[in-house]
């Protein structure tokens, strides 16, 4: 038995809804009743990456995984690993290749081509403890700005480190923070974007959860390089653990002199307050956020005038998203030259990514940038679900794009993404299968941008609702032949005349979908059949009366109810097709293939 | 106006309408400006937008109170020793204008003196106002960068109004706050050409201008211009016409578009006036209730079927453009007059209004550049001395039309009448949006929208004597009686009933004392005691 | 407001006005009141928008047009239980459709509604972040995950 | 002031720092179409429709927003900016009533205006609609929410003329909608009935009621004029039609004012045409007012004024002059007074 053994279970939002949290009650308890206080603490640590296998646990120093861990499974684990040094095989992760269990952390292909830089500390550290966080070099780099730097050397550093912004376009930082700091003014304002709205995104919510101290860090260094006295972190109220674990953070740094007047004996002021949106999309755009921290509609406004000259309150205001913030202590105690290393010559440094949809490996991503997509889908991810074809992969969500197969080697970065007609945006990767429907994913991505649409500015507000009316006219086989060359002409439409990025971009998923698979709508429209057997309108369930062995299975699993039959009576099963759902349950459960889709 | 003049030289508002937007500090008392003139309101509202400070004095909690950062709720009658004791505080605080006093103003030992014994304890339990909140009012009006008094009939319709008056400009003097942009002392007058009509000389002791008919030089020059011998002595004020009407001495009347029996205090009195002389003219648009006394009605023209001008509160002389021939067989005033003048044997022949200004300019040095065409979209704000003048935004830069600025020291004055045992609430009157005086009534919109007199009452005193919202009550004061409906509200404190002077059915001057000012004459409409009981 | 009324101390008015005095004198104080005053009232009744706008000064259009335009405020009462359909883009891809139109027609309500008994409210959201367990729904903040359709029945059993 | 140079149009203008290329254009007598822009607001930039291509600048940035700046080349009526435009109709077309024939508004929508200037069908986007209430309850102003375009000038309007914040957004999206809180009537709202909303919107959302059916536009004069409610002096324009005042609208040079009206100005005009209104002299015959002509009344009045004089004085006339009446009416009254009758017995009722 080694000794000192920590165990990091996973309490982040993922784990936690899977059942993560009576496991750390559970196996502290298991670890007193052993004996074993003094040499094994349990730490419930924020989001470890491997959403899709939770709850998960590590024991440090060993670096052993466990995988869809229940709480009936901790006794088992103390016994076996923590007491006899023996791996509980059945919990470990199989590879999907080689099909054998594996045990060590960096033998797992999940983890093994990612670069951690922003997410080293989660799931590794207490995000409740600043203790945690100083342990592991934390609040060195705002020591070392305040002690060793001029504001001017600070935004220097940022500058020559090519950091670009991470929440959607790739804005040089340091540039933008030389804006702000250019604006003469008696206030200044730094915020901290944490509205992560993008469906399919959390890489934010999960630094705030697992490392709350390096935003608050990053933002020190921030407003003492911009010459700022006060801070917001403006976050979704649908977090309320980041929220809360922030809090929690802002608190023992005050306590520890980290924030505050006079921080560290320099005459350096720096105030932070955590502002909880209330669940507005638009709010993510810049000018939104500030009317919502106002108190307003979140509604964007005209620039210029640019925040750095007139945001908050009028007074200049630099925003930067959560995973922006919390590189740059990195780039701070380690040096722009150190940070350069990674990525390409124009995106520099790493980029987390929430790899979701039908990939085996769901979960938080952190890899250089320049990494292609074929290797963080087939590689980290782990490649499709149930031996399925990969079709697309949306990136950037509502405003990125969807790119086919022939564009998986691309590298990574902004502007690479941009070219090909998606955007790095948020970081979300949804990977999609030949089951899903380009036409129906369009769909779903107007949708989400019709509801979020703050009602503004008129392309926006009337255009979405039109796009979305047209794409769920051809879901139904209602299209029109020329309903894509009007599609398209409107999409450019409000492409160029939207006023904020939700408008601009709202019609991405169109023009993405229009561009590399024109095929499927034509199916739609012409055909009147969805190739991905997706679209219900579409779609019928027939049941092969030859094939029926009445073993009432379909019936009994429908969730709607319209399948008759009766095998006392030697009826075979039929499906009422008018009230079908159409949702396919039939089809899986039936053993004897009589259920066909058409 | 007669305050101003004293201790200004010139009863008007010192400022323009358009200067309140960039106002930094208001103090509005006595004057419900939102509802009253609506659209100096929004002016003001517009100042508030931009970051002004406003102190709000009155006792009622109207539109601007809700919206002000002082709001200096204070009994009925006492605004001298309130404005005395923000007086006190400026100077123990040494928040007055020294320099000004100095330069610009005269009189300013005694006002010193008086004020001194309105101490803020005493003040606070005369007006009934917070020691704190005349503190502060004290400060952000004296500290102000610019400041603004503005003030309309809870000021002047007192038996004390023109010492209500000259205790504004006592203030305003005192630091400085008075001619220059966005500061000074505004009296906004009420009706649409009330200053016009001052203007004209429609006064008993001015011509036009304001030139004094005692003044032998004024006297000839008009003689010459309008070829008779004039008096030289002033005429009868209105209250003393329906005195002299009474006593004989007065036997004929010509009313031009006025409703006296609504409109003046203790209606009763007027109509007792009225009814004894011998000969009644009333020259008015509607069948008034003072027409339907006439001998003679004659039919005027609305304000769309004639061209003229109006004078403004802020001193600007406007066009006002025939839209529509006379309704009927109605002529317009102007012309009534000429035909009269013309039958009593001094013929009038103005071919039109302008004619008759080109007349005006000629004999009134502050009109003497206006001409109808020079006014054209945008008027112009008098003095206008000369046809090249541009006209005068705000009055008294540099120096006082009087020369210095006159202190005058001020004691406190209890109204004529207050509440007492017998007729225990008191009645204050003004104005509501929806309605200017009578004749809006003759509106069939705004009559449906807003139909009748809902007197407001505290809930406390609603409680006391069971009344409920709607319910129709009966006032009455010494003077006279009437019938109202109530309505319920916060609005006014506790021991106040409310009413406005727009309702033919609520003729609330039956109830008003005429009791008036010793200088103007103006009645106390806004101090009166009454009584109020349920019905059945 | 009656006169009844104002005899009677509401605790819920007491701690209303509590919220409202922690942060009237801060910058930007109606979204944090709003958000008080509903975890008081459980939603934001048209009195307590009257009583905010009187307050702090705020007119009550703007205040309307601030409460409909975020997801997380509601004019009306919320039922006994709160079922949260996500619809992030990893839900949608794994069957979170379905999953919604079985629920609609299990409840017969659509997205903002509740139920006649008052048993559930129903709310359409975008992503409650536990993608890998996708589709999901949550309710009363409970998560339950990797749903096909004809597993909603059994969860809603749970429920009263 | 500093003038820079740019291009509009191929054509070469100078316009002083600090304007929007929207003023540039408009100064220099290029048309550009606009929703959401009114000079006495402030701009949002909402309506999109007044997008021009700028050399050098993503996308088509909205003219009333954008400043111009030193060299810059801009073009207003290529078939990219047209197009777009075009687009923008449509898609407000779609979601707006097509009863122009029976709206009040016609002859002075703006949205009409624009559709038929690019040749909108209105047939492109077929959909869903708004279907609201129309708030009638109140004798003012009728407001037809389907009708309204979301510009958001009444709103401005309403805060930044008025001060008084009734109206503003709701919900969101395609749902917008503009409106008192809870999106109440107007009459059940705190709404003072000032009508500036009315004076800025630019379709058939918000008209005067009492003017609906009176008079088109092309068939109406309009007269400036004076309030004659109370002493601010507002200026307006008298609507008239066939020698009728139908109604009254916002003049934006009114000196005092500009747009900004209380109700009594913009609504109480038809107390012109009160059924009170005296048309004919009046003579007391056997205690009973009678009509009389004028020629009996004047002469009546001269008489009897002459005789009075005659026997009582000068001094025994007095006369009550008018805050309602013209200065010229006033000087008239008190000129008869003094040079006629021989009295300076003259004052009037509000000289406080």
């Amino acid at each position: 038995m080694a000794e000192n053994q920590r165990i990091l279970v996973c309490a982040g939002t993922g784990c936690a809804s899977s059942g993560a949290l009576p496991i750390i009650d559970i196996l502290k308890e298991e670890i007193k009743r052993q004996g074993l206080e003094g040499t094994v603490s349990v730490v419930g640590t924020g989001c470890q990456g491997f959403c899709e296998k939770g709850p998960t646990l590590v024991i440090e120093p060993q670096h052993i995984l466990y995988t869809r861990v229940a709480a009936e499974d901790v006794a088992e684990i103390v016994a076996q690993d923590i007491i006899n040094g023996e791996r509980v095989e059945r919990l470990l992760l199989l590879d999907q290749v080689t099909q054998k269990p594996v045990s060590s952390l960096s033998d797992i292909r999940f983890f093994a081509k990612q670069h951690r830089i922003v997410l080293q500390n989660c799931g590794v550290i207490d995000p409740k403890k600043i203790g945690d966080y100083t342990a592991r070099d934390g609040y060195k780099g705002i020591q070392k700005a305040l002690k060793e730097m001029s504001p001017e050397e600070v935004l220097e550093e940022v500058k020559k480190s090519g950091l670009r912004g991470r929440g959607g376009a790739g804005f040089p930082t340091g540039m933008k923070w030389g804006f702000c700091r250019q604006t003469p003014s008696d206030k200044k304002y730094i915020i901290c974007n944490a509205d992560e709205g993008d469906p399919g995104a959390f890489m934010d919510r999960s630094v705030l959860e697992g490392d709350p101290h390096s935003v608050i860090e990053g933002m020190l260094i921030g407003a003492y390089a911009i010459g700022a006295d006060e801070g917001y972190v403006y976050c979704r109220a649908e977090y309320p653990l980041a929220i809360k674990h922030l809090e929690i953070a802002i608190k023992q740094a005050q306590e520890a002199g980290y924030l505050g007047d006079n921080i560290l004996n320099s005459g350096f002021n720096f105030h932070l307050k955590v502002f909880a949106g209330a669940g507005a999309f638009v709010c993510g755009e810049e000018t939104a956020l500030m009317a919502s921290i106002e108190g307003k509609r979140g509604m964007p406004r005209v620039r210029p005038p640019f925040p750095a000259v007139s945001g908050l309150w009028g007074k200049p205001t630099n925003i930067n998203n959560v995973e922006t913030w919390s590189n740059i202590p990195h780039i701070l105690r380690n040096g722009a030259e150190w940070y350069g290393q990674f990525g390409t010559e124009k995106s520099k440094g790493t980029k987390i990514f929430a790899l979701t949809g039908k990939v085996n490996n769901t979960g938080l991503v952190e890899v250089p940038m320049g990494t292609t997509l074929r290797e963080i889908i087939f590689d980290i991810g782990d490649g499709i679900q149930n031996g399925k074809a990969f079709k697309a992969v949306q990136i950037g969500g509502p405003s990125g794009g969807c790119l086919p197969e022939s564009m998986l080697d691309l590298a990574v970065d902004y502007d690479t993404l941009t070219q090909a007609g998606a955007m790095v945006g948020s970081g979300g990767l949804v990977i999609m299968d030949e089951t899903t429907c380009m036409v129906d994913i369009a769909r779903y991505f107007l949708n989400f941008s019709k509801k979020e649409s703050c009602g503004k500015c008129t392309p926006c507000r009337e255009g979405t609702t039109r796009m979305y009316e047209i794409l769920d006219r051809i879901t139904k086989g209602e299209g029109k032949e020329e309903d894509l060359d009007t599609l398209e002409n409107l999409a450019l439409t409000i492409k160029e005349t939207s006023l904020c990025g939700l408008g601009q971009f709202a019609p991405s998923p169109i023009l993405a979908t229009l561009k590399y698979f024109r095929h499927e709508y034509e199916a739609h429209i012409r055909d009147h059949k969805c190739p991905a057997h997706n679209c219900t309108a579409l779609l019928s369930y027939t049941i092969d009366v030859e094939k029926c062995k009445m073993c009432s299975l379909c019936a009994k699993n429908c969730p709607a109810n319209c399948i008759t039959g009766d095998k006392k009576t030697n009826t075979p099963y039929v499906i009422n097709e008018e009230a079908c759902i159409k949702c396919g349950t039939c089809l899986e459960k039936c053993k004897f293939g009589a259920v066909s889709r058409a | 106006m007669a305050g101003l003049a004293t201790s200004f030289g010139s009863g008007a508002m010192t400022n323009s309408i358009n200067e309140i937007p960039n106002t930094k500090v208001m103090f509005v008392i006595g004057s419900n400006a939102t509802e009253a003139h609506p659209v100096i309101g929004t002016k003001m509202k517009q100042a508030l937008a931009k970051g002004a400070k406003l102190i709000v004095v009155d006792p009622r909690r109207i539109d601007l109170a809700e919206r002000s950062d002082v709001w200096l709720r204070l009994r009925p009658g006492t605004d001298i020793a309130l404005i005395n004791g923000i007086m006190n505080i400026i100077i123990a605080n040494g928040w007055e204008d020294r320099a000004f006093i100095e330069a610009r103003t005269e009189g300013y030992e005694k006002v010193k003196e008086t004020v001194q014994k309105y101490t803020p304890e005493v003040v606070s339990q005369v007006t009934g106002v917070p020691v704190e909140q005349l503190v502060e009012a004290a400060k952000l009006y004296a500290t102000a960068e610019t400041a603004q008094i503005f003030y309309t009939l809870g000021i002047t319709e007192h038996t004390c109004g023109t010492d209500n008056v000259m205790s504004l400009a006592n203030l305003a003097m005192l630091t400085g706050n008075i001619g220059k942009e966005s500061s000074g002392v505004n009296p906004m007058r009420g009706q649409n050409n009330v200053q016009g009509a001052c203007d004209m000389g429609a006064l008993p002791d001015v011509y036009p201008g304001y030139q004094k008919v005692a003044n032998p030089e004024v006297q000839a020059k008009f003689e010459a211009a309008w070829g008779v011998p004039l008096d030289p002595n002033p005429g009868f004020m209105i209250p003393d016409m329906f005195e002299a009407a009474v006593s004989k001495d007065l036997r004929a009347l010509y009313v031009l578009g006025e409703d006296p029996v609504i409109t003046d205090a203790d209606a009763n009195h007027v109509r007792k006036g009225l009814k004894a002389l011998d000969f009644l003219v009333v020259q008015e648009i509607f069948l008034s209730e003072t027409a339907k006394l006439a001998d003679v009605v004659l039919p005027g023209a609305s304000y769309a079927e004639k061209t003229g001008t109006f004078s403004n509160t802020e001193r600007r002389v406007q066009m006002v453009n025939q839209a529509i021939k006379p309704i009927g067989n109605a002529k317009t005033d102007g012309e009534i007059i000429c035909e009269l003048a013309t039958r009593m044997g001094y013929p009038f022949e103005y071919q039109s209004s302008e004619e008759v200004m080109q007349e005006i300019a000629k004999l009134t040095p502050i009109f003497a550049g206006i001409t109808h065409q020079r006014l054209g979209t945008q008027g112009l704000q008098w003095p206008v001395p000369h046809a090249e003048h541009p006209g005068t935004k705000f009055l008294h830069e540099g120096k006082f039309n009087r020369g210095l600025g006159q202190f005058v020291a001020i004691d406190n004055q209890l109204p004529a009448e207050l509440p007492d045992e017998k007729y225990p609430f008191l009645l204050s009157t003004g104005r509501k949006l929806s309605h200017y005086n009578v004749f809006t009534q003759h509106s069939p919109s705004l009559e449906n929208y807003s139909p009748e007199e809902l007197a407001e009452i505290n809930p406390t005193d609603a409680k006391r004597l069971k009344l409920k919202e709607g319910e129709v009550v009966q006032v009455s004061s010494r003077r006279g009686e009437l019938k109202t409906k109530i309505i319920i509200t916060e609005r006014v404190p506790v021991g106040m009933v409310f009413m406005t002077l727009h309702y033919f059915d609520s003729p609330t001057n039956v109830l008003t004392n005429g009791a008036f000012d010793k200088v103007t004459k103006t009645y106390e409409y806004k101090v009166c005691g009454v009584q109020i009981s349920k019905l059945s | 407001m009656s006169t009844a009324c104002e005899e009677l101390v509401d605790p819920k008015q007491i701690q209303l006005d509590e919220i409202i005095e922690k942060y009237r004198h801060e910058n930007g104080p109606l979204i944090p009141i709003l958000q008080g005053a509903q975890g008081v009232y459980g939603y934001l009744p048209a009195h307590v928008l009257k009583h905010i706008s009187k307050a702090i000064r705020i007119p009550l259009a703007r205040i309307y047009g601030v409460v409909t335009f975020y997801a997380q405020f509601r004019l009306t009462p919320v039922g006994r239980n709160l079922i949260n359909v996500c619809l992030g883009t990893a839900c949608h891809v794994r069957g979170g459709a379905k999953v919604l139109e079985t629920i609609e027609k299990e409840l017969k309500i659509k997205d903002g509604a509740t139920t006649d008994d008052g048993r559930f409210t129903l709310e359409i959201v975008a992503c409650i972040g536990a993608c890998g367990l996708a589709p999901v729904i949550s309710i009363n903040n409970e998560v339950h995950g990797r749903l096909v359709p004809e597993s909603i029945a059994g969860i809603f059993a749970k429920y009263e | 002031m500093e003038w820079l140079t740019i291009t509009i149009d191929g054509r070469e203008v100078s316009v002083p720092k600090g304007t929007t290329v929207l003023d540039a254009c408009r100064m220099n007598n290029i048309p550009i179409p606009t929703l959401c822009h009114a000079p006495e607001l402030t701009s949002a930039g909402a309506c999109r429709l007044c997008v021009v291509q700028i050399e050098g600048m993503r996308n088509l940035p909205p003219s009333c927003v954008t400043q111009a700046a030193q060299g810059m080349k801009v073009e207003t009526q290529n078939p990219k900016v047209r197009n777009a435009r075009k687009t923008i109709l449509e898609l407000l077309v779609a979601n707006h009533p097509l009863d122009c024939m029976t709206c009040q508004k016609m002859g002075d929508c703006s949205l009409a205006e624009y559709a038929y200037e690019y040749g909108v069908t209105g047939e492109i986007y077929q959909g869903e609609k708004r279907n609201l209430p129309i708030d009638s309850g109140n004798p003012f102003i009728l407001r037809d929410p389907n009708k309204c375009i979301m510009c958001g000038k009444c709103i401005k309007a309403c805060t930044e003329i008025q001060g008084k914040s009734i109206l503003d957004f709701s919900h969101r999206g395609f749902n917008t909608q503009v409106g008192p809180a809870f999106n109440l009537p107007y009459h059940e709202s705190d709404c003072d009935f000032c009508g500036s909303c009315v004076s800025v919107c630019p379709v058939g959302a918000l008209v005067e009621k009492q003017m609906v059916g009176k008079g088109r536009p092309w068939e109406v004069s309009k007269v400036q004029t004076t309030c004659p409610f109370c002493g601010v002096g507002c200026n307006f324009d008298l609507n008239v039609k066939d020698g009728k005042v139908i109604g009254v609208t916002s003049n934006p040079d009114a000196p005092v004012n500009g747009k900004a009206l209380c109700v009594k100005g913009r609504f109480g005009m038809d107390m012109i045409y009160s059924d009170n209104r005296v048309t004919t002299p009046l003579i007391r015959k056997d205690g009973v007012l009678v009509p009389a002509d004028w020629d009996e009344a004047l002469d009546l009045i001269a008489t009897k004024l002459g005789e009075i004089k005659k026997t009582y004085g000068p001094n025994s006339i007095a006369a009550l002059s008018s805050a309602h009446c013209t200065n010229e009416e006033n000087y008239l009254m008190q000129k008869f007074m003094r040079a006629v009758i021989g009295t300076n017995n003259i004052d009037h009722c509000a000289r406080t």
